[in-house]
Parts: C-alpha cells; structure tokens; sequence
C-alpha cells in the first residue's frame, strides 16, 4: 500500500505551493486561494496521522477528525470575513491590487 | 425462477463466472464486472430521458389543453428519438471569445453531476451500485456540482444574459441547498446512519408520515434544486433569454437539457427513497425485483406531482423566491429539526404509536405557524393600488411606510 | 470502504465519459461553417454592447456567505445526528443551543435586511 | 508499484499541477477554477485515506460553498481583476519561489528523518470511521463540546462580520463626504 511519506510528502508541496501564491500574488482574492491551498495542506496531513494512529493503537483517535472539522469552519469563517473585506475595499478604492491597499501605512 | 426473482443478481453471478472463466483474478473480474454494470446503468439512464421527455411533454400538453406529440409512432412515442437524431446532427457553434475548456466541459460536467448520484440510490435490496457509508451526504455533495457546470457555463459564454442567468440560478441553487441539508437532518436522526442502504430498511413506518413537513419542505427544495416551474427564474425566456445555456447549440445545449431532465427524475427517486420508503413492499425483501417494481412505481408517482406542478403554478418573482427561501423554509425547517430531536428524546421508551401522533401534531403546530408568517408578510406588503381602479395597472408598494398603509 | 471510493471513481469516469463520447461524436458528425455573424454572441438580435462579463450586486456575495456558514453549521450535525439514538437528553440540549444560536444569526441578517433581494 | 500507488501518484499530480496553476492563472476566475480541482484532488486523497465523510465534507463545503462563494467576490470586483492581469504575480516571485521550495526541502528532510513515515497505510475495516462515536464526542462536555459551540458563536460572528462590511449602507442625510 501507500507509505505514509507520500501523503506528507504531497501535502507539503500543496503547503508551499500556497505559501508561493500567498507571498507573490498582487490580486487580494489570489492570496486568499493561497491561503485555501496551505490549510487544504494542513488537512491532508491531519487526516493522514489519523490513519497512522488508528493502525498504530487499536482505538480510534477522534482528536484528528475533530481538529479536521474545525480546520474547515475556520476556513470557511477565514473565506467569509476575508472576501468581505476585499469587497468592501474595492467599493471604497476600487482596487484589490494587495500593495495599493495601504491605508494604514504611515 | 432465480432469474425472474433477482434479474441483476443472476446476471452479476452470471458475468462474474464468465470472467473468472477468461482467466481474470478474482479481484479484477469484479472490478470489470463492476465497470460494465455501470456502463449498462449510465446509458440507460441517459437513454432513459427521451421517455422522460416523451412522458412530460405528453403529459404537460394535456394539462394545457393539447395532445402533446403525436406524429411520430403511436402516440408520438418516437417523438424524442426523432429530436435525438436532429439535434445530434446539428452544427456547433463557438461563441467569440468564449473560454474553450469551462465551455466545452460544463454540459459534460453537468450529466456527470446527475449521472454520479445513481451510484448511491438503493433501487431494491440487491440491486444498488454502492452500499456507502455516507451515501446521504455524498448525493447531497454530488448534487451541488452542477452549480459548477452552470458557472462554467455562464462564463465560458462570453455573454451577459447566460453570465447574469448562471449567477442568478447559482444564488437560487445555493440558497435552496440549505433547507434542504437542514431537514434532511431528520431522517437520519430517525435512521442513525447516513447510508442510504440503511435508511430504506429502517422505514418500516415511512417517514413521510412520521415527518410529513419535512417532506414536504425537501421536496419543494428539490424542485428549486431543479430549477423546475414555478422555480424556472433561471431560464425565464422574458428577462434572461434562456439563462446560462444562451450559446449552446447542437448537443451541448442537448446535454444540459438532458442534465435537467435526468435530475428532475433523480429527485423523484431520492424522494421516495428517503421518504416514501424506497424499495420497501410487502415481499420487497424477498423478491428483489418486486421491490424495483414497487421503488419505479413511486417514484413516476413523485414524477407525475413535479409535472404536476410545472403544469399548474406560475414562476415565482425573484425576490419572492429568496424570501420564500430565506424568511419561511430556513427558519421553519431548524425549528422542526429542533422540535423532532427534543419530542423524539422525551419519548425514547414510548412505543412507534404514541411517537408517531405527537411528532404530528408537532409538525402541524410549525406548519401552522408557517401559514401565519404567509398571511403576515402578505398583510404586510400588499401594494397600494395608484390611480382608480377600473384601471388597476399603476401599483406600487411605498418603500418606506411598509407598515399600517393598507390602502 | 476502499472498493466503495473505487467504484464510485469507476462510475464517475464512466459517467464523464459518455456524454463527452457524445459530444465528440456529434461534432464530427454535425456541419461545420462557422462565420462572423454566426458567431457574434446573442444579445436579443442586435449588436454586442460593451464589456460582457459585467459587474454584479453585492447581494449575491450576501446570500453565499449566509449558505456558506449554514451548509459548514449543518455539516457539522450530521454525525451528532448519526449518533442520535445513542445520545443523552444534554447533548441533544445542547445541539439544540447549536441551533438556536444559529437561529439567531439568521435573525440578525433579517433585521439588517440583508436577506433582502435589492 | 501497485494499482494503488500508481492511483495516488495520478491523484497528487492532478492536485499538485492544478494548485500550481490556481497560484499563476493570470485571470483570477481561471485560478478559482484550478482551485476547484485542486480541492477536487484533495477530495480525493482524503478517499484514499477512507476518510470518506471528509472527502464527502470536502466537496460540500469547500467545492460546494467556499469556491462558489471566491467566484462570487471575483465577479463582484471585475474591473480591479481586469487591470490586474498584466502581472499576476509580485516583483519579487522568484525571491518567493525560492524561499517555498526551501521551505520544501526542509520539510521532506523532516519527513525522511523520521523513520515511521515508512509505515505503509493499510486498509481499515468498513467500520473505522465510526461517525457516531465523532458525533457522540462532539456533543459530550468532556469531549468537545465547548469547541463546538464556540465554533458556532465563531461562525455566527462572521456572519455579522461579513453582512456588516459587505452589504452597502445607503447614504444618510443626503450623502456621504
């Protein structure tokens, strides 16, 4: 079967492919997908160590189902505020363009 | 007699030992047969829809007071074959500065999305494709692809009304999901499993009738699911053209078309599945495929009422719908889920038949109580008339003194 | 449970598969005589004006965000559902709190109207 | 190699070029379409892990809501998109680039030093996923309970939040400024 490195492995190219695309994109949405990618990362590799355990100890560890759960309501609150925020910057700027939103730099 | 008892059983064994027979290993041989089965089970469902359309249209025709097609065989049966071979001919045309690969692949995207819900509905109690763990949720999760389709279709259009019309069903689509997800809570609160496998044997009282509101709330979300009259504001001809699928010719727009009907008889299906107790008869369990037979009866039955009421009702206005959405089913179908947890908890050792009258008398309480948020936000919002009324043309509702002007 | 996923894969390529078959089939077979007129996009039969990927309301982003938190809520019950039957009268109290609380945002996207089509 | 690493291999390269691809696109309704199969990729790993109600979860919430919900802000912000195609990317990506592929090696460098990473993931019996006991622990106050309804309060503060800052506030006594 799979080894367990491949899952790892995979999820942490998907984490720094997010981490590229959140440190490089100009469009405020595009980081937003950056950051989707990294936490999608995150999930891969919780539910990954939950297969570990549940082979490793007979018993089932809910902690990493739990955590996965609460992984996708913070994003899904994360997504909600952020695309929010963007919205209502382009109404009053109308760019979303990440460097030019820099009201409160001095 | 084995065949006529279980036709899929005996077939699958059937298959299985001719394969085996080619020298396949065990594993593969079921795999393949797997495969075939499905290639059989997803042509015929997509062959299935000229029935459909057939059956609607004749259908809808005497409703409106005509005969419907009748040229083409008996009882213009061969009416949807005739339009397969036409349309199937047609040329394709590519919109300018359309985006060749949302466009090519939503209708594609769109079959698929309703094509892959079959692999989890029960048809009768050997005949099913998977027995799934969470069978429930993964239809649910399925269903909500073709909203994709529809965005990708809007936009790889290059054009504003099929742009405007995939916006304007997505909203719908979206906001109708979540009264469904919510009151979908109550059969598997009743089944204590998401399989739908499992959520048909434990019928034994359907559910329509310990939870009739559900029901009926479900199946109005999944009529808006379809878009369906009085819920088609997506392809309202007068405003939008025809919504998202303006562009489409030939038979990509054939595939969309496909697409609505096979997922307006796949919400028939889920419907009896869920609620009317599936495959469940007497001497369903037994003869599988009397238990088929009992399953295709009701769910042409539900078939029968969603034509029904594209027959009968009048589309909705826009933000009617949302309002009906937002203001009546979202909040009545968490009040009836609460409602159920609590009353089915303070019962727990009562028998099915005390259970039973109380969920009901429950059920009616918050369908009364819906009734009256009706007549209030009617009562609230009834336009004063301008002008006399011999000419009742000029209405309108004063934006801000909603309250007390009833004129 | 893996057999599950594998057929489900089996029938969604197969599902994939045929009505691209088809569509491929069909092209091949339909004419092709594409010219600019034919092509123009559809705008109730006269010319194109503007930018067609136009500007939306806001209010569509409203209606998504509500089935957003909505839809992760409910998920979220579904195995408190499952386990229903196996459930304490508190834990059922408190998925009902659950609930409630989301009663009460949906009250105050009422009160804000934003559930409002504008 | 068997069919079932030859199948994840095909999965993580499905996942790994879209996700590339959401990251570069240079129109951003592209990138949220690469985004979409990249989630549908990671739907799919999850299967593959027989964590079947977060794959079935993943394309519901993720698929279903938080990706209609991105095309829904990119439709809403066009013009700004529009201006911004030129140059989808910073100045400074291939300073990026490098520090996330640094920050790759150290992570597979972490991987291969830890020696149970070799373990190979087997089958689970049907029953492993055990929803009803995830059901039973959330609803439990020795379990968790108290992050559940916090998560609720969470999300039902976001939805406050966001309705605040989206939805456009008329104009009072005649105007803004």
């Amino acid at each position: 079967m799979i080894p367990m490195s491949w899952y790892l492995i995979a999820a942490a190219a998907l984490f720094c492919i997010g981490l590229f695309g959140v440190l490089s994109r100009r469009n405020a949405v595009g980081i937003l997908i950056g950051v989707e990618l990294m936490l999608n990362a995150v999930n891969i590799n919780l539910l990954t160590f939950w297969h570990y355990q549940i082979q490793v100890n007979a018993e089932p560890p809910f902690n990493a189902l739990v955590f996965t759960a609460i992984v996708f309501i913070v994003a899904a609150a994360e997504t909600a505020i952020g695309l929010a925020l963007i919205i209502n910057a382009y109404r009053q700027r109308s760019t979303i363009v990440a460097n030019d939103l820099n009201l409160l730099k001095g | 007699m084995d065949f006529l008892r279980d036709p899929i059983a005996f077939f699958t064994q059937w298959l299985q030992t001719t394969l085996l027979g080619w020298g396949l290993a065990e594993p593969a041989a079921q795999v393949v047969g797997f495969a075939i089965g499905a290639f059989m089970a997803a042509t015929g469902a997509m062959l299935f829809v000229t029935v459909l359309i057939w059956a609607e249209r004749k259908l809808i025709g005497r409703i409106q007071d005509r005969y419907g097609p009748n040229r083409v065989g008996p009882f213009g049966i061969f009416q949807s074959i005739a339009d397969l071979v036409k349309i199937f001919i047609k040329e394709h045309i590519d919109p300018v500065g359309m985006d060749w690969l949302p466009f090519n692949l939503a209708p594609v995207l769109s079959v698929a999305a309703v094509l892959t819900m079959w692999v989890a509905i029960p048809f009768a109690v050997t005949i099913y494709g998977v027995d799934f763990n969470v069978g429930l949720l993964y239809l649910v999760a399925v269903g909500g692809l073709g909203e994709l389709a529809i965005i990708m279709a809007g936009w790889g259009s290059n054009n504003k009304y099929a742009l405007l019309g995939a916006f304007r069903a997505v909203g719908m689509f979206i906001s109708y999901e979540v009264p469904m997800v919510i009151t979908l809570l109550i059969p598997v609160m009743l089944t204590g499993s998401l399989s739908m496998n499992e959520i048909v044997r434990q019928q034994e009282v359907w559910y329509i009738v310990v939870s009739p509101l559900a029901a009926l709330i479900f199946f109005i979300t999944q009529v808006a699911e379809v878009g369906r009259s009085p819920f088609d504001l997506t392809e309202a001809e007068s405003e939008l053209v025809s919504g998202f699928n303006v562009e489409y010719s030939g038979l990509k727009f054939g595939m969309f078309y496909v697409a609505d009907f096979l997922h307006a008889f796949t919400i028939s299906l889920l419907f009896s599945a869920l609620f009317l107790g599936g495959w469940r008869g007497p001497g369903a369990a037994e003869i599988p495929i009397l238990g088929f037979i009992y399953f295709a009866i009701k769910s042409s039955l539900v078939y029968f009422l969603v034509i029904l009421m594209r027959g009968s009702l009048p589309r909705f206005r826009v933000d009617h719908m949302m309002d009906f959405n937002w203001k009546l089913l979202t909040p009545i179908s968490l009040v009836l889920v609460i409602l159920t947890a609590l009353a089915l908890k303070l019962m727990a050792g009562l028998s099915l038949w005390v259970q039973i009258p109380v969920l009901l008398v429950l059920n009616g309480l918050v369908f009364v109580l819906a009734q009256q948020m009706i007549t209030g936000f009617f009562r609230r919002r009834r336009p004063r008339e301008v002008g006399d009324r011999s000419r009742p043309v000029a209405r309108y509702s004063p934006p801000q003194s909603d309250a007390g002007s009833q004129g | 449970m893996l057999r599950d996923w594998l057929y489900i894969g089996i029938f969604l390529l197969i599902s994939l598969f045929l009505p691209a078959a088809a569509i491929i089939m069909a092209a091949l077979l339909s004419p092709r005589k594409p010219n600019a007129m034919k092509n123009d996009t559809y705008e109730c039969g006269v010319e194109t004006v503007g930018e067609s990927r136009v500007q939306f309301k806001v209010q569509y982003y409203v209606y998504g965000l509500i089935f957003l938190v909505f839809d992760v809520e409910a998920v979220f019950l579904y195995p408190w559902a499952v386990a229903y039957n196996q459930l304490a009268l508190y834990a059922v109290v408190e998925a009902v709190i659950f609930i409630l609380i989301l009663l009460g945002g949906l009250a105050y996207a009422w009160r804000k109207k934003a559930l409002e089509w504008q | 190699m068997t069919p079932m690493q030859i199948t994840f291999i095909l999965i993580a390269a499905l996942t790994l070029v879209s996700a590339v691809m959401a990251v570069t696109a240079r129109r951003m309704m592209h990138a949220a379409l690469w985004l979409i199969a990249t989630l549908m990729g990671v739907a799919m790993i999850f299967a593959t892990l027989q964590a079947s109600f977060f794959a079935v979860v993943q394309v519901m919430v993720y698929v279903g809501a938080i990706a209609i919900l991105i095309l829904f802000a990119i439709m809403l912000t066009r013009r700004s998109t529009l201006e911004a195609d030129q140059a989808s990317l910073g100045r400074g990506w291939i300073i990026n680039a490098l520090a996330a592929v640094g920050v790759f090696a150290a992570l597979v460098t972490a991987v291969w030093a830890w020696p149970a990473a070799d373990t190979a993931l087997t089958e689970l019996s049907r029953d492993a996923e055990q929803l009803a006991g995830l059901g039973q622990i959330i609803a439990d106050p020795n379990g968790y309970a108290v992050p559940f309804e916090v998560s609720s309060v969470l999300l039902v503060a976001v939805l406050v939040g966001a309705i605040y800052l989206a939805v456009e506030r008329k104009p009072q006594h005649g105007g803004r400024q």
